[in-house]
């Protein structure tokens, strides 16, 4: 009788491990920082112009990661194809990326002296050091997270539904647009969240690929690094305000839309009839 | 009687990081940029030698108590970098007044920021700032930019275009608008291994120590101590 | 006269589906066991699943042709489908889910399929026969051509199957449809189906009226499918008859002819089950103990070796039937169908 | 009829723009690099350090987050508590950190001042600066990916196994050990390769609270940084080790066990319909 | 002897479950619709849902008291529960499926239940009654004192289905085990269990045999279900029988005595077709004309304005019957059965 809690206790005490080691982290920056020197960062000019660059630069990656990943995880997933699963490695290959060679790999790519230099140059693209390049190495190093995600949820559609669709007179295009989509929607905005969130903190492949400068390529977490030196609680406090602002985006990204607690148990059912 | 002495950890900036190795091969280093290494410093690192490519932040962790009181033990130089094929055409420092020239300099919240404003302003040319693409936080970056030929010029220190200088153009500034650029060493208050500490340091300061420093770029002190005091 | 035209060949897993079948405004049904490719012919039909070889041409149409390269995808093709599970969309109210295979008729067919009430209700409020309503109502509101049924009675509550079976058997009188419908219900395929298709292993082996597979099962699949008896033996010809000895070791006589190993079919209704050998002309007579005995309905089902009978809840009381008591069981030599035994029965 | 393709090939377009953005900086890295200083590479000693390194550390994170992200994961799946969509965003928080800050953290949590210092002191622990440091930067960073891949595959595992477990007289250990964990096992491993790429790409964090010792702390990230002073294309040419690596053990961890393939669709409708 | 005894309140998302059952060493089947509470009473005596109140014992032992705070956990009370999808371990083979439970009597239960040649087959292999059967020994190995089946036969194609219930029958016989059995399926319930529980909405609105309940339908869902025509009507008294107007214009006569709205269940089986008035002692008559006319085994299914009867295919071919034709649906006042309409019918 003494031997039956031992499992569920050391269920607790892991989670317990994990939980604390995951935020004691985060707790302790917070400690660090004074809260009037939070409060204060909302008022310095460096901080604002990094906010917004960081706002604006997350915002149009993750437009175009969702633009372009989501038709690419809607591709993968429903076809069947040879390679798939050597697909989604490559997919995933940008994560293990050290960023300063990410940085180099998008120069080498996008650069002036890079694989598509002088294709850009024609049309008179000059990538590095614009605000475009932080957009493009933000991209980078967080669609992955996306992609992946996405095509799990793709796959996790009920093909039935999706036939359904089509021979009730829909179009592939109307079929993606009204049934997979909406269906999905759960899982790819946890995969969005995912992004944003490694986006938002994204620092080497920025720096290198866009370089910083204020007002037009500093990010915020650029910004830490340029406040290193001088005011070292300052930085501190900029890295405060980065995690109040994406715990903020995650908890709104997951308040889910209306029908999809109503549908999981049909999705359930159906999902498991066709394992069985 | 020599005691044995037991390996000590140097925190060093990142641009010596080809040279303490070759004065001390013994020792433990870790290189990065001087204002993470002070970052680590304040959050309590066990280390016992911090060597920064200035001397405001040793002096700064010194008055905050973080380190004992630092010496110079080395200077340095600044140069401007261009791509070997330099697409823009720099021959000298002037030329960066061309308009459309992808130029890096460091931020002014690190030294080599602070340095290279200083030299602009000795030759009267602040206007080039305009030219400015990105402020770097990091010498090496910056090399690594010019040496993919992605920027057309950047202000580094002299041993580190070395570094590279099959992939870069030095250009040479002149010594007469050169800000004097100091490197701070000095041991930590938290360390355990004071005496190796020190032992390492005057090591660095000894004539062997400067000879190998000035093979690889670096300056001599003018009056400099030989032996680290502390305190 | 036909309307649909399907002579097709469908690669499947482990066997290849062959089907040839012309049909007019009537109602198929295509009734098998579990994995025979019955859902293959319906979803080759509507587009979802491409034939390897032959034609789908629906009234002068080509839907599919392999020789000619035409395959129409679905959504060109205009069949109604309803799926076993009916594959409603889930985030979808009942209104917007008919909507989206046309919005003409969307009122006519919430009311036509009683589903008033329920339009703005989402599927996954519904009862599963609600469901079958909407899934059907859905298929009906594209205007189809082709009406493609995969078990639409399956997923119900026994007790509901009745009525729902009712009214889609009204349903499909009123519309006119060329329609298929799949099911495993033998039941089912008789209330609702002018013809039933018994599709085995990929292959049409038997397509006939019920009452006609009921008098002549062409395999032993189709006769324990209709509810028959189905027992093995060895055959030879015997004057006039064929005597059969059973596994067991009785011997029976069968109007039909056959020799060798045969498969011996005998209905429950054709047998009758008395204390001794009856007065009657049945030719063949098992006897053995009960060895179970149930009640269904006002009818009694006998279990007398391996035979089950059935006879009237009066009879079975009026001969004091009882779990391990002798009986006799009897049937007629006409009422014994001899099959063929080309693959092990399942 | 010219409109009907017009979908298919939009999904192709985007595909082949977001494979080409993902793939071409890792191919133009490459091209940069001759393939005999690859080769060289093996042979050098900082190289062979760092990697000996980094596979000791990489492999030590991840066995780590292995047995505590499992049980963490596990418990937040199987249990309905208030505040559960919070715990998974505070899981998912510590990748929005850039990793300097992610190490400031690490030092302010787990370092001589920090808020543990002087428990671990007790212990005659000092973590930061030694291998044990580089693990758990490492692990600081990866886990939150694997955690949240184990969480969707446990939830994944259909409730009635787990059940029919428990009835047939198996205990809640037992019923995970021989039921949640193998039916699991396919997500698990998705997730620890996504952790895994994470973990041996991790710089910034690595770098600022286990710093960059040769032999003891330098990764094959911080070596690259360090080459970087030296032989540039010493430094590529360790990046495009470290790429090749990762790719081999990703494409060896997509291996599934033999039985996962059957049941991988189930996994994931299941999953879906719970999540939404 | 009770050995099992259960009184429980469970409480669901719409409603309480609410049940009080002992339980002998018989088969008992729960039949009901959909979500009305059935599988949750299983789940409730494996331990796998917790009732709010109430108590559990097995043979003395307490499992479950609300008053003495004991619960004990599922794998410490001794039930064998076959899952209705049968939840078989998909990464196990079946030997290892069945030694989960225990394994002292694997091989014996492997031949018992005819599943040795399949022993080292996965379950993703299996045809239905053979995952059927696997389930059935995996729970049999941990030697449970209590069997719990939820709706063993529901995932079966109908034409296996005959011979898996029989099967099953047999087993259960055999073992002598108190077995809760749920399913849809009246038929089923008949075959299978000595007494039928009803439950709706949480309650046990009828428990008795088969015969009983097909006797004296304790409401309109088990009148339904029992396969009886249910139609409405106001009753009032008409000397020692029951007047009864139908919502559609005919008096019939009843020996239920009634007054107000009531249903009427007649059986299909108890309805007379005829040309014209016949010359019997039924009491009442229903005219109209047939709009369907279906043949099911041997006997015919005749739709009479509201009614359904049901008449042998001998009789219905000597009667000419067709769609459309006028006839007289006759049945005796004492097979009018009333019921009370507490609830609108479903
Ligand atoms: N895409 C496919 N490719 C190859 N084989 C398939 C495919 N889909 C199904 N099958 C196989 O084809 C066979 C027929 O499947 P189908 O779904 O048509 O059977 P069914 O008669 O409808 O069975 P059920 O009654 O179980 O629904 C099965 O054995 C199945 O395993
Ligand atoms: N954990 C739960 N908490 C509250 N309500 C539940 C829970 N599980 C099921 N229910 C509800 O309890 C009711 C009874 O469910 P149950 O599964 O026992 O029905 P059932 O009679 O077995 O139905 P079916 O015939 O469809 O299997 C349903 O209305 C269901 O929605
Ligand atoms: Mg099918
Ligand atoms: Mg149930």
């Amino acid at each position: 009788m003494t031997r039956r809690p031992l499992f569920p206790f050391s269920l607790l005490v892991a989670t317990v491990i994990s939980g604390a080691f995951l935020l004691l982290p985060l707790i302790a920056i917070f400690t660090r920082i004074p809260l009037s020197t939070l409060v204060d960062q909302l008022g310095n000019q460096v901080v604002l112009d990094a906010l917004i660059v960081s706002v604006k630069t997350t915002l149009i990656a993750q437009a175009l990661i969702l633009l372009f990943g989501t038709p690419t995880a809607y591709l993968i997933a429903t076809r069947q194809f040879r390679g798939r699963s050597l697909a989604i490695t490559l997919i995933e290959l940008p994560l293990v990326l050290p960023p300063a060679v990410a940085g180099i790999g998008l120069f080498a790519a996008f650069g002036r002296s890079g694989l598509l230099g002088s294709t850009l140059r024609v049309f008179g693209l000059e990538l590095p050091f614009t605000q475009t390049a932080v957009v493009l190495a933000v991209a980078f190093v967080a669609s992955p997270l996306y992609v992946r995600q996405a095509i799990a949820s793709f796959e996790a559609v009920d093909q039935s539904l999706v036939d359904a669709s089509r021979t009730l007179g829909a179009s592939p295009a109307r079929t993606f647009a009204r049934i997979a989509l909406p269906l999905a929607v759960g899982g790819l905005a946890a995969g969005a969240a995912l992004a944003f969130a490694r986006g938002l903190g994204e620092f080497g492949a920025t720096i290198m690929f866009a370089g910083s400068f204020q007002g037009v390529t500093q990010t915020l977490p650029l910004a830490i690094y340029a406040e290193f030196e001088n005011r070292f609680e300052v930085a501190l406090a900029i890295g405060g305000l980065l995690v109040v602002i994406s715990a903020l985006l995650l908890v709104a990204l997951k308040i889910r839309l209306p029908w999809t607690s109503s549908t999981s148990t049909s999705l359930f059912l159906s999902a498991r009839s066709r394992s069985s | 009687p020599r005691r044995t002495s037991a390996q000590i950890r140097v925190l060093a900036a990142a641009s010596l990081t080809n040279v303490f190795p070759q004065i001390d091969s013994t020792q433990k280093y870790s290189f990065a940029g001087s204002d993470a290494l002070a970052a680590q410093i304040r959050l309590g690192a066990p280390a016992d030698v911090f060597a920064s490519a200035n001397t405001s932040i040793p002096n700064a962790l010194y008055a905050q108590g973080f380190v004992e009181k630092p010496v110079v033990f080395t200077t340095n130089k600044l140069v401007l970098v261009v791509p070997t094929s330099n697409p823009a055409g720099i021959k000298t420092v002037f030329d960066l007044r061309q308009k459309g020239i992808k130029l890096l300099v460091g931020t002014p919240t690190v030294p080599i920021g602070i340095y290279t404003r200083t030299i602009l302003k000795n030759l009267a040319l602040t206007s080039v700032l305009s030219n400015v693409v990105s402020q770097e936080t990091d010498v090496r970056q910056m090399l690594t930019k010019v040496a993919l030929n992605e920027a057309d010029a950047a202000f580094v220190y002299i041993t580190d275009a070395k570094t590279v200088d099959d992939k870069v153009n030095v250009i040479r500034l002149p010594a007469w608008a050169q800000p004097p650029i100091r490197y701070g060493i000095a041991v930590l208050k938290s360390t355990q291994n004071r005496a190796d500490a020190v032992a390492f340091i005057n090591k660095v300061l000894a004539k062997a120590g400067q000879a190998k420093l000035r093979a690889a770029g670096f300056g001599a002190v003018k009056n400099g101590v030989t032996t680290y005091a502390g305190g | 006269m036909d309307i649909l035209n399907i002579d097709i060949t469908v690669p499947l897993r482990s066997f290849a589906l062959e089907l040839a079948l012309p049909l007019g405004t009537e109602t198929v049904a295509l009734v098998g066991p579990s994995g025979a490719g019955k859902s293959t012919v319906l979803r080759a039909i509507a587009g979802l699943a491409r034939p390897s070889r032959g034609a789908i041409t629906h009234a002068g149409e080509t839907w599919f042709s392999s020789e000619r390269g035409i395959n129409l995808a679905p959504e060109d093709r205009s069949v109604g489908l309803v799926f076993q599970e009916y594959a409603l969309f889930p985030h979808m109210s009942v209104r917007r889910n008919i909507a989206y295979g046309g919005t003409n008729r969307v009122d006519e067919l919430l009311e036509r399929l009683h589903l008033g009430a329920l339009a703005d209700a989402r599927p996954g409020q519904l009862s599963g026969g609600e469901r079958q309503r909407v899934a059907l109502a859905r298929a009906l509101a594209r205007d189809p051509r082709v009406l493609l049924l995969d078990e639409p009675l399956t997923a119900l509550d026994a007790h509901t199957k009745a009525s729902v079976r009712a009214e889609l058997r009204e349903l499909l009188r009123e519309i006119q449809l060329p329609t298929l419908l799949v099911t495993h219900d033998f039941e089912d395929a008789a209330v609702l189906a002018q013809q039933v298709g018994v599709i085995v292993d990929g292959s049409l082996v038997q397509i006939d009226t019920p009452a006609a597979l009921v008098a002549a099962p062409a395999n032993p699949f189709v006769a324990s499918l209709t509810g028959a008896n189905l027992v093995e033996g060895n055959a030879r010809a015997h004057g006039d008859l064929t005597e059969v000895i059973l596994d067991e070791g009785t011997t029976v006589y069968s109007t039909d002819s056959g020799t060798g190993r045969v498969g011996i079919v005998i209905y429950p209704w054709e047998i009758t089950v008395s204390a001794g050998k009856p007065d009657d002309s049945s030719l063949n007579h098992v006897t053995g103990t009960i060895t179970s005995l149930v009640t269904i309905d006002n009818r009694v089902r006998v279990q007398v070796g391996p035979l089950t009978a059935e006879t009237s809840l009066g009879s079975a009381e009026r001969l004091r039937l009882k779990e391990g008591g002798q009986v006799v069981a009897s049937f007629k030599a006409t009422a014994t169908r001899l099959l063929p035994l080309l693959q092990p029965p399942r």
